[in-house]
């Protein structure tokens, strides 16, 4: 299964974007484009979210899934920000900043591991997208508050630290496909399905292409990252996922929807976290928490972390529901 | 011969997500009027950028505003204590402008 | 009806990008992107109009929608300048050079337009897209008039303002697709019509996002409007807007097209014009003309304005030929 | 070491739809050489502008050309009357360039 | 069937690009957008031609296409280098950097030729984008050769002339996307065939445009053509053309991927080598080089040249094969 | 009041193929920091040019760094044989920056 999800296209123009890096050549996917991939990405996952939900109606699950997404990304940074400190030694501030893009969420980390949880029939329910959204915020309080127990930074006050964190685009383009993916229901959506849904996976691979460029270039370009953050940005990601999708299965979660707060819980924020961090945590260096979760754990999680989960949520619903 | 007067131009660069702050600052020391640059990329003590970045977090922006001496040092002291902590560069210099009354 | 229209992913998605702006969101659809979407906008209408027309031949129909096109867009920008002087209390400049705006057309609300039509069984003819590019110039030259009988400035002669009127963009690329359909053909178009058909619904609910977010941002950022204008700005559309339904019907035209017509009519420019504004009536307030026409008008007709449209040209049609 | 002679940089911000007006003025006023830079958005008596906005007309762009005193003098001039009808912004300033014949 | 082929969509958009250039429209394609869309073209002409050797399995033929290939890449610039500073009258530098260009290859030129040979029956063999991606290279070393026998220039040399030559962005991204093809096969192809295959000919519609656009306006802003030059870039494709439809059906090739053979060589590079002439010649002038080759050449192949070539690869397969 | 020293903006506009090549000539001139900017267009000896081209062969970008005399001479020393071949414009000219140090 780990090598099916490694030779899927979606993985290998990721890997290719690498290589195209690494070998120095002058591919790039114009930042513009870039950032639309990213918003029709949110778009699509969304209103398909949206849309199952107003198929399923409000359930139990649904509450459940929330609520362990929410401590999920409270709580994850805490252990994350003392092993950070004692096996990192990395300062307070770096750790913090670190801890709270571990504890947030990779949209597209979401969006690759669906897809490819779908396609083994672990497809997971369309209210985790809502939980995807829940999980962006809470881990930037937590990481602000281990920073500086609430002190506030005379800049940040100014840049209206609370839109940034609570109205940050990607939590309101999220949200809001949801909800028009709800209100749509299936009759409203066959008309743009053809842009939301038959285009996702090629648009995923040329955002992986770029993703696959930027993140080795990031490599190159920074060293910031020394032996141990590299341990950490790999463990860190098994050790939240583990947790994740096992509280999702105690929780009574079917197995694909364990297995995406597993990759939810896995996976480590790269665009919403850092605009934050540089607003309010300035000190804390970009390096490292931008090489960490998008040179690292993002291409561990693609290639290796998404296959674990799924492999984990399997195996753990068969023990706990035999 | 059109008058001209000579006036300060401060330029700021700095990371994206700061710019609304540095307008704010800005308009503290009474500079209400400014234009934002794009910039392609860079290297300076923390290393090299690429605006080709997935995270809009490091890309960076040049504020710029045309203004008087006083207020241009004005910004700079508010600029000051954050200019190591927050990776900015203040640039300074000389500039003519026509029908200088409006660059208070 | 008009809860119907308003329902659709594509106006919710236009309140969307309202609302994200309202809350003061860093969301936002880089510029490159929303310029490549317009283009592909017109491409789209333009070939599939064109490709109507082919199919069913010139018509009788196509030369009276024609001149009555260019009737409004020559003559409706004398009322409007009146009721902006008299009740906008704007000055003359300003007040042509609103005109000029309520007197030209909107592309996207046409889009939308034919969109709502076509869901409603009232489809317009093909050939509505070549009164379309039709309608966007005659209104610049009689806001001109209005503003300077004629006088010319130094920059804009230089500036070549003729061509700037009639090779504008988006004339040309309307003009041309709408040709290229009509040369193409049903076979022809077959293999582009993944692009130009079945993804027009999912760009267009991208465009109005980002529509919606500049439309908000810019109430925001320039308080140039009064109550006054804002009244007119919804005032003006209603007015515009029946009496070019009215002209269809008494023209004869199917009660489809007689609501384009409307459409076309009520809506106001806020790409073609401004552009030549800045250029020729550069004394001209810009957050005044772009306020209107983008933040007051465009959301107005998006939501009532279309339906109202759409009403008016039912009933009328019943009436006039029962 | 390399000789360097001093010129004048003028800079005119103004509106894209008036920039093939304003190349046309500098021509007039002898300067056939210019760049064009790029801006993100800013803020002037008339508000806040940003260029993501769906019409280009008031998206602003920064003319550049390097000349002698007498031709920057010159489209100043030209420019003067303009100033407070089309809102452009002029601004001059000292530059040395190198090969400084070129720069006429 | 040369008109046939002048009057699809695909050509007729190049044909409203250079008519609207030419009435000075201010309609432009954002070049971020154009960008995307010619990695989106390398991408999917790589993928299908990728999945279509992955089908065939390794044939006798590729290795004589490929062969064939780079031998022209590396001839091609000899005979033209005689001829352009003969006839041309350009000195050595300039006569060598066109020489280059018309040894390399044009990937829109050729994406449109295979759109045109399969719509009349003689579809290349998917093995040809290899050898599209062969030929981008060996022509350049060729026209360096032809400059300055081995000279290597102090800038130049700092630059990385080697990785601009092979790791050239369009190189590694053809390759790339042709090893992803295989590997996927068709199984991984279909759930990003809506992208890659759907949408192409519509994305290659708006890049034309731009290509029209573009060819125009450096006609208009550039005058660095002469009678001399232009007929050049007129006869230089169809000399190469024919050599290289010539060479393909001797070789055993089939009619299709003879004629591509031929569109390949009769193509003249606009992306690849420019970008590296600028680097290593950079005494050329490249109003020269990218008139000849955006201006000139780009046009007669993508309205003439490529029937034309269709034409001779059946004729001579008929005489050859009868 | 903060303290500010004078420090020398060197600006270089070349080719963006070139790019790469310029940023290793100033390093060699030991100027390891720098901003680069876009450009739009502009018109030279060598005629008009645009950034909307298909090939980015002939779009230019715009080298910023802020630095010592020394430095700035320097590199200058190093582009000069470059200007004519390469079509290079290099502008010089004074500013001032707040903690000087960082801008050996
Ligand atoms: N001396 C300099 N000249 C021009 N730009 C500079 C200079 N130093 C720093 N920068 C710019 O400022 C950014 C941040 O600098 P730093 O905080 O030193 O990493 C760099 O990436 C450059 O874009
Ligand atoms: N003092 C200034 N410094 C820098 N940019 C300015 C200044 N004043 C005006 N601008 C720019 O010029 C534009 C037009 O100015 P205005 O005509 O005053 O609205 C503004 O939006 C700014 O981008
Ligand atoms: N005097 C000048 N002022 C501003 N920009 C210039 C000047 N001369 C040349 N340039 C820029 O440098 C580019 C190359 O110049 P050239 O090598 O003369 O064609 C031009 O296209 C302009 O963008
Ligand atoms: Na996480
Ligand atoms: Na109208
Ligand atoms: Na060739």
């Amino acid at each position: 299964m780990a090598l099916d999800a490694l030779l899927q296209p979606v993985v290998l123009f990721f890997l290719l974007g690498l290589l195209a890096a690494f070998v120095r050549s002058d591919l790039a996917v114009p930042e513009a484009v870039a950032k639309t991939i990213a918003l029709y990405l949110m778009m699509s996952i969304g209103l398909r979210g949206g849309g199952e939900v107003a198929d399923s109606g409000l359930t139990g699950a649904m509450l459940i899934a929330a609520g362990c997404g929410l401590l999920l990304s409270f709580l994850l940074p805490l252990p994350a920000f003392w092993l950070l400190q004692a096996l990192g030694r990395l300062d307070r501030t770096n750790a913090a900043a670190v801890a709270a893009h571990y504890g947030s969420v990779s949209v597209v980390t979401f969006a690759a591991g669906s897809e490819v949880l779908r396609s083994i029939g672990m497809a997971p329910a369309g209210f985790m997208v809502a939980v995807l959204a829940l999980m962006e915020t809470p881990a930037i309080l937590t990481g602000l508050l281990l920073a500086k127990g609430g002190r506030s930074d005379a800049l940040a006050a100014r840049g209206g630290l609370l839109h940034e964190t609570f109205f940050n685009g990607s939590v309101v383009l999220l949200v809001g496909s949801f909800v028009i993916g709800m209100i749509a229901g299936e009759k409203g959506f066959a008309p743009i399905a053809p842009v939301f849904d038959d285009l996702f996976k090629g648009m995923l691979c040329l955002f992986l292409l770029d993703m696959g460029l930027v993140a080795a270039r990031r490599l190159l370009d920074k060293r910031a990252l020394t032996l141990r953050t590299v341990i950490l940005a790999i463990a860190l990601p098994i050790a939240n996922g583990t947790v994740g999708v096992s509280l999702g299965i105690l929780g009574g979660l079917d197995a694909g929807s364990a297995a995406a707060l597993g990759i939810l819980a896995g996976s480590a924020s790269y665009i919403a976290v850092p605009a934050v961090m540089r607003l309010v945590l300035p000190e804390a260096n970009p390096g490292l928490y931008l090489g960490m979760s998008l040179a690292v754990t993002f291409p561990f999680n693609l290639t290796l972390g998404i296959p674990y989960y799924a492999w984990v949520a399997q195996h753990l619903h068969k023990v706990v529901l035999p | 011969m059109t008058d001209t007067i000579t006036r300060r131009r401060i330029e700021v660069l700095a990371d994206e997500p700061l710019m609304q702050a540095i307008e704010r600052l800005a308009a503290t020391a009474g500079i209400d009027h400014f234009t934002l640059l794009p910039l392609l990329g860079g290297k300076g003590r923390s290393g090299r950028w690429r605006d080709d970045q997935i995270s809009g977090a490091t890309s960076k922006v040049m504020f710029m505003a045309v203004t008087t001496t006083e207020r241009a040092d004005h910004l700079t002291d508010l600029l000051e204590p954050l200019l190591a902590t927050h990776h900015l560069i203040v640039l300074v210099s000389e500039v003519e402008v026509v029908r200088g009354s409006r660059f208070a």
